[in-house]
């Protein structure tokens, strides 16, 4: 009744499990903790630890009714007083943002809570679903401080953390006591007895761990790896949808690119679907926005979409002034047009920029490529010295934009450095000035629209998520009732004896 | 007063021809032979293959090797026996620089640490050898974490690395040859210590710790390679074979020949290096000093 | 005597060695208060066994290493502690043929650029023809002067190496131990060249080597030393011994007689460490001869008929 | 001898202090700033002044400086700051997967090696001698990362006999221990031959072939002995190698280790674990030459009586 | 005869060093093998104790009779037997030739173990009774010594021990003195000649030193460029020598009473192994009395008074070598 499963690159070289102050979790977070609310495959938000909500009509408090019987893995019970315990954890740490809105928390009944907020927040639920709003058990989470998290993690989720070493693995052993799980999951516990995630950085090592039975499941297949998962009988994928989006964000500070007709081109030069097929076997799809396209906000129009288009692309920059030279790399002022790309050294990242390259260079751009290590290149973007990157980002919500580019947030993560007086008004009605969804849909919509319109980066790619697994060992749950596989999908897991 | 008589010492090296003989065993020769093919691949690339290093086809992406791609195509669609003829340019000239100064360097170091001795030689010594005694790679990723990646990072940390290991076998050479009486001879005659370093030490030292270099360009070609691996060494497009064989080792699987053939020219012009340095060493009957320093 | 060409006063040289941190240095002293005068056109020979510092003497004497204690004076000049360019030009006049005639040479030197190479370290022009000369002098045919040593015998090398102690036309010449590793065929060779340029160019000599037969055949004059001090000289190198030590010497060498046959009383006892010399005389452990006052007394340099013996119980005439 | 070890353990000390400043300003020159990591993401000057003074980074070098190493000295190597768990933690769980995978491939190379060397010497010169010589040679000529991956195809993949990675059971350290032993045992090989045909060829060797001793007794019970001097000096020196140089294997393999620990922790800028991880490195290396000095004097009375 | 060698050949590889090499050493006899360097002294050393098979050598002709038994063709583990324990080998460096890293004792007790099967300790014993004999003061503490705490003179009485520790019948001693000083020498070589006349054993002493072959040897050989050029009593060689090689050696030594400028040497050198030539005599090219017959053909040993000597032209009885010109 052990399943050992590799995680996913992007989720490789986490820290710590403490919700409360880490920026990356790996879906053992999701295992160890619950939430108040979580989402299905539709982005739909339904019950995890909360049995209903409620919103008041001027959107100034939310009533959340708890489910009865829940306890921690030390014991104690939740109740609605953990919550408002829970809230003032967030005090001046990482994720404070998430409850921005929240004024305070109160104890209606021992079942149920009342969110006072500052200000209307339709997103609230979407930030309760995250992963960064898992429920630490607050006597607990302040008893062990640092060490919360790393050493010992008090969640009320599915799976106990049995132990925990950074950057090698975590395993994890099955709550008998669970019964509380979101959607179809709920009333019983995990099928299988103690779940290992392993952190392989060698994609070739993961996939012949898979191969080979010494793992069950890929948390994400490389696309190099699918015609052979694919090739060997008791392998499979399953195809979820993605969350993330890969993109090549443009620093308008630094010259050429402080000339929008420059970064209009960049915009238009990349063959995303060229891309698509070439570098990820025709799996996803090409993005012309900054969302992913199961978020309503990325349903913008036509004009503000970005696509391939070397027509425009060269017209583009024969406006701007740069004439191609003989070598086919344009020319201004006896000054050619080159460019860093800065990478990170995943082979994909790698290889991806390789293609931008080519396709930039047949605009006449010549991009020169900078590889960081994957830990590094954060501190490098700090310095503001790039101009062209290769960068992915995973999450569900509109409010990415913000994050990305809030002229708040210059250097990191704002590499485009985009600061625009129009673009920070239009963030403020978005991020705060709505007092409902479908308003705050409109707002988000026209802001991605703005920031399109500015070109302070170009979209590349939409890829999915290929889990993986060995169908000797283990049975997934298919179809599957959320957006991602954690919860949901490690309860249902079942192990083939 | 002006010296007209030429100074010995460094034409003596070449006119003894270790080379030459060295190319007459077996081994040497074949080593020499394909060593000298493979610079000239390098030379030559252009006029060599039709196709550019860094022209993209992606329909054509992943050939297995064919009359046209006699090592067929890599995962962007270009000849992988071009990207080799244009990598060898990158990793043997990266290797070879690097190892030219550092052979620089720790000769310099080396010979006036030997020759002069005392608390100079101490402390010169206590430093290098505690970046000798640190991994090679442990040193390479460090200065490039520091410095930045590229070929300048991977030629600094090659630089660094093999540092220790000339000085060493420099200062060796020079200690030795010190206590030789030629040298007293030589002071004894009005030679300066300059000239003595220059004319007589340095001389008879360069045969072994050339040989030495080449040597270690053949470990610097695996280094450059390792770094590659972690996608640090030179930047796309310009190829190298550390870079070649290390762009993802899922190529393994989807299209060997892109990742096999640059290994096995690393592995062959490495075994090549070592081969020929050995019938070097050999003509230069120094083998055993310069293998163990 | 005339105005001696070198003469050393109260010469001395310690060396110390080991030492570290936390361990205390060892000194010893190699040579110790050498008192010598070589006129023109003699040939001092110096005898000793291994390590009693024959080859520090000459040295010093060459000033290839410096004096810790005394004075060097070259044609009635001091030259202690001359440097730079008088130094570069006393070289002219002083050099030196080594022991080992293999090592002695530059292996990456042709023998025409070993013997250019006093007058490339001064800075000159070599004289043309200069080369042939030496060659033809040191009785090398003139083909050689471009092989290298490797290509050579030990003989032939050792008369590159007087070819080149000879090229700038010295007035004196230190040769220390030019035959020790040579056949004693080649020996006669060397020592019958040495003879011959002694005649022709008015040398002078300072000889060492460990072998006392030799040291009286070719020389005019003998100095025995014994753990770093000159315990005799002899200004007649036939004449019988004073000091105990040198007789010792002289019966431990085996005469090439079978006629002559004779039962050996080898020397008992071992050679002091020179790092703990004893208070007295040094020889004293060894000594057939010793007395109280011996061991705890350095015996003064006194004259005799033939010389001058360091001994307070010098066999008598 | 017990004098000198403790005079060499002493001697020790001054070398560690300034090996310790040369790292400590080392680290302090390398680009980039821990407490930009740690600072939430839009956070104002006056935090980034308050992580500062947490993290003592605002004081005079000289007191960051003293500050640090007394604590080292008591065994406390501080927090991490992008890792937030105490470096000794980190450096225990890391050290002990570094400390087996290099002592084992350090065995055996050196087992591997010196068994190479042997029997290469002792038919110096014939096609063994140049047949095992030359395959050590074609073995420490691919890069690591490379013979791991194949080692995988082969002995995992096809044959089934391995793990393919992971630091679980005695198993998963085959592979990678024979990866890295595989260079490790060419200087060892090469090493140990040159050290046994330059003890072969002394006198005394011809004494004892000269007294009729057996010539498998002579090479194991004296030749050897000789060899093993340089053997073991080289060895000791290359300590470093088994805690450090096993960094592409650790991630072939997915091993955790010192060497991925130090050059994660360094692209992370987290400083106070590189300085620690360094620190150990060099100690180590300080340690390994101290070890090699002491066993060349228990193996040479030669050496051993110079140290009285 | 203890052991007797009759035109003995030897090559390595393709090379001939050793060309029909005949001597004979009795008990009680010291045989004096000299000549120049290279001239095939240690390797005629070798090829006696077996050990020429070591360095790749091959004995190509010839007979070594040792105690009546044939040793040319004995394989390598009789050899192994015999040597060390009947036939003892002092090599030419004291300083190196003992092992640095064993005790004195361990290494003279090895002998007396492996050839008498002495226990460790009655091997100890043995080892201490024979260095007392060799005059060496507190043996037993010496034993403990490593070498490298021992003065030259004492480590060759250390090497003599070994030859004597398992009472050989024949002891070759190649070179035993020549890193000596003189004093030192004097020492070993009377105790090398001391037991000789006491154990009554053979002894093959291999020396430079004419002065020591005149002292101590009964017979002397010269070897010049791998033949002999003349063998027999020490007396006629010194006295009346026959071969003109002979005679100029001994022309080299410096004596007591001799004339400035008499000591001349040999011109030439010796020739290299690689082109010693069959078919001549191979001092021909240094030799003042050679004729176009010494170019061409080979002189063979005959007798001159007591001694065989090779060459056409064999001096009379002049004690004097003839004026040769440098
Ligand atoms: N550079 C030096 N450093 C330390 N000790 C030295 C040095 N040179 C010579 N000695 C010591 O000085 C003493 C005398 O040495 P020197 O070479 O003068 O002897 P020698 O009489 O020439 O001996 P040999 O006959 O062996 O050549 C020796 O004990 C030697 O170890
Ligand atoms: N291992 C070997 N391989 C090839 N030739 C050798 C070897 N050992 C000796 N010789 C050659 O054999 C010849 C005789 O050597 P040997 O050592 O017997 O001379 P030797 O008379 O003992 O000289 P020395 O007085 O220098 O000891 C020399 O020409 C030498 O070059
Ligand atoms: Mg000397
Ligand atoms: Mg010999």
């Amino acid at each position: 009744q052990d399943v050992v499963a590799v995680l996913s690159q992007n989720e490789t070289g986490a820290t710590s499990y403490n919700p409360v102050s880490a920026t990356l979790l790996s879906v053992g977070a999701w295992l160890m903790y619950d939430r108040l609310v979580a989402k299905d495959e539709n982005l739909q938000y339904v019950p995890n630890l909360a049995e209903s909500w409620e919103e008041a009509p001027d959107g100034m408090t939310w009533t959340f009714k708890l489910k009865p019987g829940v306890t921690f893995h030390n014991g104690t019970p939740f109740t609605a007083q953990t919550v408002v315990d829970w809230l003032p954890l967030y005090k001046g740490s990482e994720n404070e943002y998430l409850f921005d809105a929240i004024d305070h928390a109160e104890v209606v009944s021992d079942t149920e809570v009342k969110f006072v907020m500052k200000r209307p927040e339709p997103n609230l639920l979407y930030n309760l679903s995250t992963v960064y709003a898992s429920i630490p058990d607050p006597a607990a989470f302040t008893e062990l401080g640092e060490e919360f998290g790393v050493a010992e993690v008090v969640g009320t989720g599915p799976f106990k953390l049995d132990s925990f070493e950074i950057g090698n693995q975590t395993v994890l052993l099955r709550n008998d006591d669970y019964a509380w799980g979101p959607g179809d999951a709920t009333g019983h516990p995990a099928k299988i007895e103690t779940l290992t995630l392993r952190e392989i950085a060698e994609a070739s090592t993961a996939f012949l761990e898979l191969k080979t039975g010494g793992v069950d499941m890929l948390m994400n297949v490389p696309t190099d790896f699918v015609g052979e998962v694919e090739g060997s009988g008791n392998l499979k994928l399953l195809e979820l949808p993605g969350t993330d989006l890969v993109y090549m964000p443009i620093n308008v500070t630094k010259p050429p690119f402080d000339d929008i007709k420059v970064r209009e081109a960049v915009a238009f030069a990349i063959n995303r679907q060229e891309i698509v097929e070439a570098v990820f076997g025709g799996r996803g799809k090409a993005a012309d926005g900054f969302l992913i396209s199961a978020l309503p906000e990325s349903q913008i129009a036509p004009e503000y979409r970005m696509t391939y288009d070397p027509e425009r692309a060269n017209k583009a920059l024969d406006d701007a002034g740069w004439v191609k030279g003989a070598d086919g790399i344009r020319e201004k002022g006896g000054e050619k047009l080159k460019v860093t790309l800065w990478t990170q050294s995943d082979s994909i990242f790698r290889r991806l920029s390789e293609v931008v390259q080519a396709q930039l260079k047949a605009v006449g751009l010549e991009a020169e490529i900078l590889t960081f290590d994957n830990a590094a290149i954060r501190d490098q973007y700090k310095t503001g010295e790039q101009q062209l990157a290769v960068r992915t980002y995973l999450w569900d919500n509109a409010d990415i934009l913000e994050w990305f580019f809030s002229g708040e947030r210059l250097y990191y993560p704002n590499i485009s450095m985009l600061n625009d007086p129009k673009a920070e008004e239009l963030k403020a009605a978005a991020m705060t000035g709505a007092k409902n969804s479908a308003e705050r849909e409109a707002n988000f919509r026209a802001y991605h629209e703005y920031i399109n319109s500015l070109y302070p980066y170009a979209p590349i790619y939409e890829p999915v998520q290929l889990m993986g697994y060995n169908t000797d060992r283990v049975t997934l749950p298919e179809p599957l009732h959320a957006a991602r596989f954690n919860t949901l999908g490690f309860l249902q897991l079942e192990v083939k004896e | 007063m002006t010296v007209t008589a030429p100074v010995p010492g460094l034409l003596p090296a070449l006119r003894r021809s270790a080379p030459v003989q060295a190319f007459a065993s077996w081994k040497g020769g074949v080593a020499g032979t394909f060593l000298i093919l493979v610079v000239l691949g390098a030379l030559f690339a252009p006029w060599l293959t039709p196709y550019g290093f860094d022209v993209q086809n992606l329909p054509g992406a992943f050939q297995a090797p064919n009359l046209s791609h006699p090592m067929g195509t890599d995962e962007f669609g270009r000849d992988v026996l071009t990207r080799i003829l244009y990598g060898a340019r990158t990793s043997l000239s990266v290797s070879a620089v690097a190892i030219a100064i550092s052979l620089f360097c720790g000769m310099v170091l080396g010979a006036s640490a030997g020759y002069f001795g005392g608390r100079f030689d101490r402390a010169v010594m206590v430093v290098v050898d505690l970046t000798w005694a640190f991994p090679e790679i442990l040193v390479a990723l460090m200065l490039v974490a520091i410095i930045g990646p590229g070929t300048t990072g991977t030629l600094v940390a090659i630089c660094v690395a093999y540092l220790a290991q000339f000085t060493r076998l420099t200062r060796a050479q020079v200690m030795a040859l010190k206590s030789e009486t030629f040298v007293e001879a030589a002071r004894g005659m009005g030679a300066s210590n300059a000239a003595i370093l220059f004319h007589h030490l340095l001389p008879n030292c360069l045969g072994p710790v050339l040989v030495a270099g080449m040597l270690a360009t053949g470990d610097a070609i695996i280094l450059e390679a390792t770094l590659g691996f972690f996608g640090l060494g030179a930047q796309p497009p310009t190829p190298s074979w550390g870079g070649m064989m290390s762009s993802g080792s899922g190529l393994l699987f989807k299209g060997p020949w892109i990742i096999m053939f640059p290994g096995l020219c690393i592995a062959l012009t490495v075994v090549a290096i070592n081969m020929f340095g050995d019938a070097l060493l050999h003509k230069l009957d120094v083998r055993e000093r310069v293998r163990t320093a | 005597m005339s105005e001696p060409i070198l003469a050393l006063s109260g010469l001395t040289r310690r060396f110390s060695t080991g030492g570290g941190f936390l361990r205390p240095a060892r000194s010893m002293t190699a040579v110790r208060g050498v008192d010598l005068q070589v006129a023109r056109g003699d040939i001092v020979g110096v005898v000793g066994e291994s390590g009693c510092g024959k080859s520090t003497l000459a040295r010093l004497a060459m000033r290839l290493l410096e004096p810790s204690d005394g004075t060097i004076r070259f044609e009635g000049q001091d030259v202690t502690h001359l440097g730079g360019r008088a130094l570069k030009s006393l070289r002219k006049k002083l050099q030196m043929v080594f022991q080992d005639p293999y090592s002695s040479l530059d292996p990456r030197y042709t023998v025409r650029d070993c013997i250019e190479e006093p007058f490339r370290a001064l800075g000159e022009l070599v004289p043309p023809g200069r080369i042939e000369d030496l060659l033809d002098q040191v009785g090398l045919p003139r083909s050689f002067a471009e092989s290298y040593p490797h290509q050579m015998s030990g003989g032939q090398r050792q008369r590159v190496g007087i070819a080149r102690a000879l090229a700038y036309a010295p007035d004196f010449v230190v040769l220390d131990e030019p035959t020790a590793s040579l056949d004693v065929s080649i020996q006669a060779q060397i020592i019958a060249l040495l003879q011959d340029l002694h005649r022709q160019r008015d040398l002078t000599y300072l000889f060492i080597s460990h072998d006392l037969g030799l040291v009286r055949y070719f020389c005019s004059r003998i100095v025995v030393m014994y753990l770093g001090s000159v315990v005799e000289v002899m200004e007649d190198p036939h004449a019988a011994p004073r000091h105990p030590y040198t007789r010792a010497l002289m019966e431990s060498s085996f005469v090439p007689d079978p006629e002559a046959r004779a039962t050996i009383v080898p020397l008992e006892g071992e050679i002091p460490s020179p790092f703990a010399l004893p208070l007295g005389c040094p020889f004293a452990p060894r000594c057939p001869r010793v007395q109280d006052r011996c061991r705890s007394e350095l015996p003064q340099p006194t004259a005799t008929t033939i010389g001058r013996v360091s001994c307070f119980n010098p066999i008598e005439a | 001898m017990l004098g000198f070890a403790i005079r060499r353990i002493l001697m020790l000390v001054p070398v560690f202090l300034a090996v310790s400043v040369i790292i400590f300003l080392m680290i302090h020159m390398l680009p980039g700033d821990p407490i930009d990591n740690l600072l939430r993401i839009g956070a104002g000057p006056d935090q980034r002044a308050a992580l500062t003074e947490k993290y003592g980074l605002d004081r005079p070098l000289y007191e960051q400086y003293l500050y640090w190493i007394g604590n080292v000295v008591q065994g406390d190597f501080g927090n991490a700051i992008v890792q937030r768990r105490p470096v000794a933690s980190l450096i225990g769980q890391a050290l002990p997967y570094s400390l087996t995978l290099g002592g084992l491939a350090l065995l055996v190379s050196t087992v591997l090696g010196i068994t190479v060397g042997i029997i290469a010497a002792s038919f110096k010169g014939s096609w063994l001698d140049q047949g095992l010589m030359g395959g050590v040679l074609f073995g420490s000529m691919l890069p690591n990362f490379w013979i791991g991956l194949l080692l995988i195809l082969v002995f995992s993949v096809s044959l089934g006999w391995t793990p393919v990675s992971g630091a679980r059971g005695w198993e998963s350290l085959i592979l990678p221990v024979v990866t890295i032993g595989l260079g490790g045992t060419a200087l060892v090989a090469r090493v140990t031959r040159v050290a046994m045909i330059d003890a072969q060829g002394r006198d005394f060797v011809m004494l004892l072939h000269a007294k009729g001793v057996h010539p498998v007794v002579i090479q194991l019970r004296h030749v050897l002995r000789h060899a093993l001097i340089p053997v073991v000096t080289i060895l000791a020196l290359r300590i470093g190698w088994i805690l450090g140089g096993a960094v592409t294997v650790e991630v072939v393999f997915a091993r955790p280790g010192l060497g991925s620990l130090l050059i994660k922790s360094l692209n992370q800028h987290d400083y106070p674990v590189v300085q620690a991880s360094l620190l150990i490195l060099a100690m180590a290396v300080l340690l390994g030459t101290l070890l090699g000095d002491l066993l060349q004097a228990a193996m040479d009375p030669r050496i051993r009586d110079n140290l009285k | 005869m203890l052991m007797e060698v009759k035109d003995l050949s030897l090559s390595i590889g393709k090379v001939a060093l050793l060309d029909r090499v005949s001597f004979s050493v009795d008990r009680g006899q010291v045989l004096g093998l000299v000549g120049e360097s290279g001239s095939g002294k240690s390797l005629t050393a070798l090829a006696l104790t077996g050990l020429v098979r070591r360095i790749g050598g091959r004995i190509t002709g010839g007979s070594i009779v040792f105690d009546g038994q044939e040793l040319s063709d004995l394989p390598e583990p009789a050899y192994r037997k015999l040597r060390g324990k009947r036939i003892a080998f002092i090599t030419q460096n004291p300083m190196s030739a003992l092992d640095a890293l064993k005790t004195i004792g361990d290494q003279v007790d090895q002998v007396s173990r492996l050839h008498l099967g002495l226990s460790r300790k009655a091997a100890r014993a043995h080892t201490v009774d024979i260095l007392t004999r060799l005059r060496i003061p507190e043996a037993a503490t010496v034993a403990r010594a490593y070498p490298h705490q021992l003065s030259g003179g004492m480590k060759q009485r250390v090497v003599i021990a070994m030859a004597l520790a398992a009472d050989a019948d024949l002891i070759i001693a190649d070179e035993p003195t020549t890193a000596l000083d003189v004093t030192v020498q004097a020492q070993i070589v009377m105790i090398l000649s001391e037991l000789v006349k006491k154990r009554n054993i053979g002894l093959i002493l291999i020396t430079h030193d004419m002065g020591v072959v005149a002292q101590i040897c009964d017979k002397v050989c010269v070897l010049y460029a791998g033949r002999v050029a003349e063998s027999g009593p020490v007396w006629q060689l010194f006295d009346t020598p026959r071969h003109p090689y002979s005679a100029a050696l001994i022309g080299c030594i410096p004596r007591e009473g001799m004339a400035p400028g008499a000591l001349k040497g040999i011109p030439g050198t010796v020739p290299s192994a690689l082109n010693y030539g069959a078919e001549c005599c191979r001092f021909a090219s240094r030799c003042t009395r050679a004729d176009a017959l010494c170019h061409t053909t080979r002189p063979l040993p005959h007798s001159q008074g007591a001694a065989l000597v090779a060459c056409h032209h064999p001096q009379g009885t002049a004690a004097q070598p003839e004026a040769l010109d440098v």
